[in-house]
């Protein structure tokens, strides 16, 4: 009956947004920050359908569909980016692109 | 109905068919910098001549509710916010006039993406909608990222731009998940409604409102650069071109808080005590962790970026206290931006004047003896300082003491003291800048250029100067001519417009 | 809408820089303007004086709405006590001017004097606490510009110095300002930060209230300065030029006084009753501290900031009293005070300019070269000691009446100390003007036709309010005797 | 049949999840995600959201996320140039661990939630109820994503292109 509660699939959900969260805060690795990124919309996409579901509101489903258009937006600034970045840099790890705070300014 | 309707839109409309204008015209190649710069000013400068039509009246409307529903909402809070944001980003494009032509490498897109800027905080003020606001948020940010990024042959832009983006994305999920926790517990997501469903609640467990909330409030603290949130500021402000790091400290500020002080006023007045504790810790964190990063700066610029936290502090403070002051507390917050909003935006505004030349190094040590070269600029530079450290006769002290008048009024005079002491410390990192511009003799490096005074740069800072100091003394009993009285009148009409139902 | 004399005392220096500052004039054209300002202001303070009635009162009063929403309005209006001052302003600074005449070349100097006349006259003036505060603190500003500017030595860690230390003062007093106002309109749900109108709030409970005195109490105590707040003094005296020197001791000092009488006295009565014990021991503590540290001093100008410092503990001794004698004396010392330091302050900056030299072991014979300085140093020095005859001894002996009457312990103490404080002045006198001494003084000159012009009226003022005191005291004492009724009618209660 | 559906599906998000944030490797950590992806694209139709299943594998698993891995291979990043991450292992074990006060807050809220679960429609999550609301309720945020699309398609192609300066 698990499969006919709301609850699981917000624990589901939950799980993913902080996996991703735990991505984005002990990588290094930009790609895998972004994806990091990526999957906790897709954890908010799930609460946002399972709850459009249960409150039988397509506003839930709207919603959801809305965030993948964001995803979407800021994943293409977001790979170009990372093109510049590592273009320049010839690395991945993000502690190289935080080099501001240690050099004089200009 | 329908031609009042989209009156009311009028502005936005503007300012996105301009900024699409703009992108189909980007590659054209005959159109010079000059031109894009030109028509970004005209379309803005018509947007707050529609805007300024409805400045000053009470109403509220959905404008066309049967198409949008109630996902937008113009009233006079919003007409007041549109009005700052257009005025900031007017005054922005005329400042960054002469930087842009220095450095030339700003042209097409980025006027295109300016105007998107804008567009998205506007929409921000108008929206009526979790998602929507999220959505104008993203906009407004999106285009910051490139804007900050646009000028690739520099490491520091583009790295600026990366650790926006990704802090930004990582606020942004927060306030995705608030929004579903929102929704979860409501039901719904339109902000009108947020508050009749949470009153239905009142009595049960609201914990679930209460945590989506507070991740909205994440968000809106790392925009504006509150405490646990603050350390991009100064990276990225520093990163950023000076120009758009002025239009990002003035009015994207402006923007954000507009839209917070809706959902928070009005939507979540229910439960709005429960963060009271948790705004006092941030509050007294952003103080002394801002002030601490100002002290220790060498670079004015990323002064500037440190202080910028500690007038967040002070924003704060006000923030906390408008539900419990009375109705001329409520203000204080309006009047305060518009103060940070001007000295800010002229302190910017002039030092990117000076340091558009790119082998101008701007630190404290670059100004010494700088009045006896240029006396106007050093005094217009005095003004800004001395109006951001709230020094009488300038708009930053009208501004503080709307602020902490407010405060001891809803009862936080230790959070009124504790700013008071914030700003004299504050006096050491400003008045050490007018100290090096006048009180040593003037040594003229070789290698600097620095502009002398002329094109529509300095008199826009010139302007902003003089509306500083107006801004300070200025009232009818001088001359017939709007000053603090009508900033405050209109403040307070744009915020009883929120309660109209 | 007609402009009242108080509001061209305060905007005609104002204006007059403003004007100077955009246009190209000379250095010579803007001293000559600056001095025809400081001639007019006397003049119209002089109407003022004469057209002034004996009353408690306060006169010439001027009102115009400023920041509507918050009950915040500009009004003027003087009485006794800030007559008194207003006075002392308009004929210190002519003479200073005269004093400084040829030696401060510089536009920016006279400018900036102009602006602190404007800021200081708006400060006496002031009914509105609003404003108070505001002139308070732009009067600042061009202090810190001829610190900064002209000033010696580390000049610009001591302008930042003085700068920080007396803002933070004054913004405590800021926070009581605001909780004062936000206290009426709690009380009586309109805004009003008018002196008048905030005397009347009974709803601050007493420890809030101790917290709001405190408040004004530093802002005060910083600028006078008394005892534990003087940090700031010996480096900002000696770093600074003459002039600003003379206006930080001759004037800001004293303004702080008479904000302290002004507006602590009808704010809290009670508490001002109440602590007064423990400001007229910490006052005497200061004529005593600052008295020895004195005469350690080598260094003439730190000596006389010193004792300027000691005497001004001595004036806020009185000040708490609490009873006519002392305020009396008080508003007397101030007077004598601030025309003897400030005469000896500009001697001292001629000397200065003359030898180069500041210690007092580089001095010495200088009578012979130049006489007519040294009569002048003599009067003003005797004013200060308080030899009869001059001013001086008639506020001193006012003073320690006064305490006497308060608490006669105090009493005999005070008397003490002041002619132990007598003495040294006199060894000053001695070592550094009298006495021959094999240093070189051939460079000193005596005093030019300009500077003996500005100190004669000084000179004369000293003994002529030492001799008939009571041409000043009558026009005072309705003023002080109000403040008294103040004090003592919230005491009977 | 739900149940295990539901529990596999589950299993593969985390599952997907957890090796996405753990492999060293970008490549393998898309794809990883993509395995999620897909099993969320399931969880979508249990929930019967029939419509975002198909918008999930088309889009995002079929369009962002190839789009992702064709850049991880056109940058063809060399063992060298990727970030040395020696203790990733123990952050991440150490970051789970004082995230499960946030989770458990946050589910203990949800599970306090007044829950009203409604009898569903007959063609709930289909793709003309959904169009009917998205065209209806939320058309001012649907046009405004095409302005969002437009700002990115503007700063992709103002970042990606070379500088002639």
């Amino acid at each position: 009956m698990i499969a006919n509660t709301l609850f699981g699939y917000i624990v589901i959900a939950m799980v993913l947004f902080s996996i991703g969260l735990l991505g984005v805060i002990s990588r290094k690795n930009i790609f895998v920050i972004y994806m990091s990124i990526e999957l906790m919309l897709n954890a908010v996409n799930l609460l946002f359908v399972a709850l459009g579901t249960y409150h039988n509101d397509m506003g839930g489903h709207v919603m959801a569909m809305l965030v993948i258009a964001i995803a979407a937006a800021e994943a293409g600034v977001f790979l170009s980016l990372i093109i510049v970045l590592y273009r320049r840099k010839k690395s991945l790890d993000s502690d190289m692109f935080r080099t501001l705070s240690q050099k004089e300014a200009v | 109905m329908l031609w009042t309707h989209l009156g009311y839109l009028l502005p936005l409309i503007i300012v996105a068919s301009g900024a699409v204008l703009l992108m189909l015209l980007s590659p054209v190649e005959r159109f010079s910098m000059e031109r894009f710069s030109l028509f970004t000013f005209v379309i803005l400068l018509l947007a707050l001549g529609v805007d300024i039509v409805y400045f000053g009246k009470l109403f509220t409307a959905f404008p066309m509710e049967g198409l949008f529903s109630k996902m937008l909402i113009v009233d006079s809070y919003s007409v007041y916010f549109d009005a700052l944001i257009l005025s900031g980003a007017l005054v922005t494009s005329l400042i960054g006039t002469h930087y842009f032509q220095i450095k030339r490498h700003f042209k097409k897109e980025f006027f295109s993406l300016f105007l998107f800027s804008v567009f998205g905080m506007m929409l921000l003020v108008h929206a009526n909608e979790l998602l929507t606001a999220f959505i104008a948020l993203e906009i407004a940010s999106l285009s910051l990222y490139v804007m900050i990024g646009f000028q690739k042959i520099h490491d520091k832009r583009v790295e600026a731009s990366y650790q926006y983006l990704v802090l930004g994305s990582i606020s942004g999920t927060f306030f995705l998940l608030g929004s579903a926790l929102i929704y979860a517990g409501l039901g719904t997501t339109i902000l009108g409604d947020l508050g009749k469903a949470l009153d239905g609640l009142m009595g049960k467990d609201v914990s679930l409102i209460v945590i989506g909330a507070t991740f909205i409030l994440v968000t809106f603290l790392f925009k504006i650069s509150a405490f646990p949130f603050q350390n991009w500021t100064i990276d990225v402000y520093d990163g950023s071109p000076l120009p758009v790091t002025a239009f990002m400290a003035a009015t994207f500020k402006v923007a954000i808080f507009g839209f917070i002080l809706r959902l928070m006023l009005i939507d979540l007045d229910p439960i709005r005590d429960i963060w009271d504790t948790l705004f006092v810790v941030v509050i007294l964190a952003t103080l002394l962790y801002g002030t601490f990063l100002a002290i220790i700066q060498e670079s004015l610029k990323r002064m500037l970026a440190a202080s910028s936290i500690v007038h967040t502090g002070y924003l704060l403070i006000a923030f906390v206290s408008i539900g419990y002051a009375g109705e001329s507390a409520s203000s204080s917050i309006i009047f305060y931006l518009v103060a940070y909003f001007l000295s800010a935006m002229g302190a910017f505004g002039l030092i990117s004047y000076i340091a558009a030349d790119e082998h101008v190094r701007v630190t404290y040590e670059d100004f010494r003896g700088f009045a006896h070269v240029h006396p106007y600029m050093a005094a217009m530079l005095s003004v800004f300082m001395l109006s951001l450290a709230g020094i009488p006769s300038t708009i930053g002290f009208v501004g503080k003491f709307y602020i902490f008048t407010g405060a001891i009024e809803a009862g936080y005079t230790f959070l009124a003291v504790c700013g008071i002491i914030a700003t004299f410390i504050s006096i050491y990192y400003y008045f050490k800048l007018i100290a090096l511009m006048y009180f040593y003799p003037a040594c003229e490096k070789e290698g600097t250029m620095i502009p002398t005074l002329s094109g529509i740069t300095p008199i826009t800072i010139g302007v902003i100067a003089i509306a500083v100091i107006w801004g300070g003394i200025g009232n009818t009993f001088i001359a017939y001519f709007p000053g603090v009285d009508f900033l405050i009148d209109t403040a307070r009409l744009s915020y009883m417009s929120l309660f109209i139902k | 809408m007609s402009i009242g004399i108080l509001s061209i005392i305060i905007f005609l220096p104002m204006v007059v820089a403003l004007a100077l500052m955009v246009a190209p004039f000379s250095s010579r054209i803007t001293r000559n303007a600056a001095f025809g300002v400081s001639l007019t202001i006397f003049a119209l303070a002089l109407y003022i004086y004469t057209h002034f009635e004996l009353t408690g009162t306060i006169q010439f009063k001027e009102f115009y709405p400023w920041i509507k929403s918050y009950g915040i309005s500009y009004s003027l209006g003087i009485d006794g006590f800030s007559l008194i001052i207003l006075m002392l302003i308009a004929t210190l600074i002519p003479s200073a001017y005269l004093l400084l005449w040829n030696n401060a070349r510089s536009k920016s100097y006279w400018i900036s004097m102009l602006f602190i006349q404007s800021g200081i006259s708006g400060t006496l003036f002031s009914l509105d606490l609003f404003l108070f505060y505001f002139f308070w603190e732009a009067m600042l500003l061009p202090v810190f510009m001829i610190i900064g500017l002209f000033g010696s030595g580390n000049r610009v860690f001591s302008t930042l110095k003085i700068t920080i230390y007396t803002i933070m003062g004054s913004l405590f007093m800021f926070v009581s300002i605001l909780y004062l106002g936000v206290a009426h309109y709690y009380e009586f749900g309109v805004w009003s930060f008018a002196l008048s109108d905030l005397v009347n709030i009974t709803t601050i409970a007493r420890e809030q209230k101790i917290f709001l005195f405190f408040g004004f109490m530093l802002a005060f105590a910083i600028k006078i300065p008394l005892f534990p707040f003087h940090s700031w003094l010996l480096q900002t005296y000696s770093n600074s030029p003459t002039g600003g020197v003379f206006l930080l001791s001759s004037i800001m000092a004293k303004l702080g006084v008479y904000a302290l009488v002004r507006f602590m006295i009808p704010l809290f009565p009670d508490l001002f009753a109440q602590f007064s014990i423990y400001f007229v021991a910490l006052g005497i503590f200061g004529l005593v501290y600052f008295g020895i540290a004195a005469i350690c001093q080598m260094n003439i100008k730190k000596m006389f900031a010193y004792s300027s410092a000691s005497h001004l503990g001595f004036i806020t001794a009185g000040v708490f009293a609490l009873n006519v004698q002392g305020m009396m004396g008080s508003a007397f010392l101030i007077v004598a005070h601030a025309i003897a330091t400030g005469g000896l302050f500009l001697l001292v900056g001629v000397m200065e300019r003359h030898l180069g030299i500041r210690s007092l072991s580089g001095l010495g014979g200088i009578a012979t070269k130049a006489p007519w300085f040294t009569l002048f140093f003599a009067i003003m020095l005797f004013c200060t000691v308080g030899i009869p005859g001059t001013n001086g001894f008639v506020a001193e002996l006012l003073i320690v009446l006064g305490i006497f009457h308060y608490n006669p312990y105090l009493g005999v103490l005070s008397a003490l100390t002041v002619l132990v404080a007598a003495s040294y002045m006199f060894w000053v006198f001695q070592k550094a003007v009298l006495v021959k001494s094999d240093n070189d003084v051939s460079n000193m000159k005596d005093l030019s036709l300009y500077e003996i012009l500005g100190l004669l009226p000084l000179a004369v003022l000293i003994i002529a309010m030492g001799v008939y005191p009571d041409l000043f005291l009558y026009k005072i004492e309705p003023t002080l005797q109000h403040y008294l009724i103040d004090i003592l009618h919230v005491g009977v209660k | 049949m739900m149940d295990i559906l539901f529990l596999l599906l589950g299993s593969f998000a985390i599952l997907g999840a957890v090796g996405m944030v753990s492999f060293h490797q970008p490549v393998h950590s898309a794809l990883s995600l993509i395995l999620t992806i897909i099993a969320l694209a399931g969880l979508f139709a249990l929930l019967s959201a029939s419509f975002l299943f198909m918008v999930q594998i088309i889009i995002y698993a079929g369009a962002i996320l190839t789009l992702f891995i064709f850049i991880i291979m056109f940058l063809n990043v060399k063992e060298a140039n990727l970030p040395k991450e020696p203790t990733k292992n123990i952050t991440l074990f150490l970051g789970s661990l004082a995230l499960l006060p946030f989770n458990f807050l946050i589910l203990r809220a949800f599970y306090q939630m007044p829950l009203h679960v409604k009898v569903l429609e007959q063609d709930f999550g289909k793709i003309k109820p959904l169009g009917m609301e998205l065209f209806t309720q939320w058309l001012l945020p649907f046009e405004l994503i095409s302005i969002l699309l437009l700002v990115a398609l503007i700063g992709a192609v103002v970042l990606g292109r070379k500088d002639e300066v």
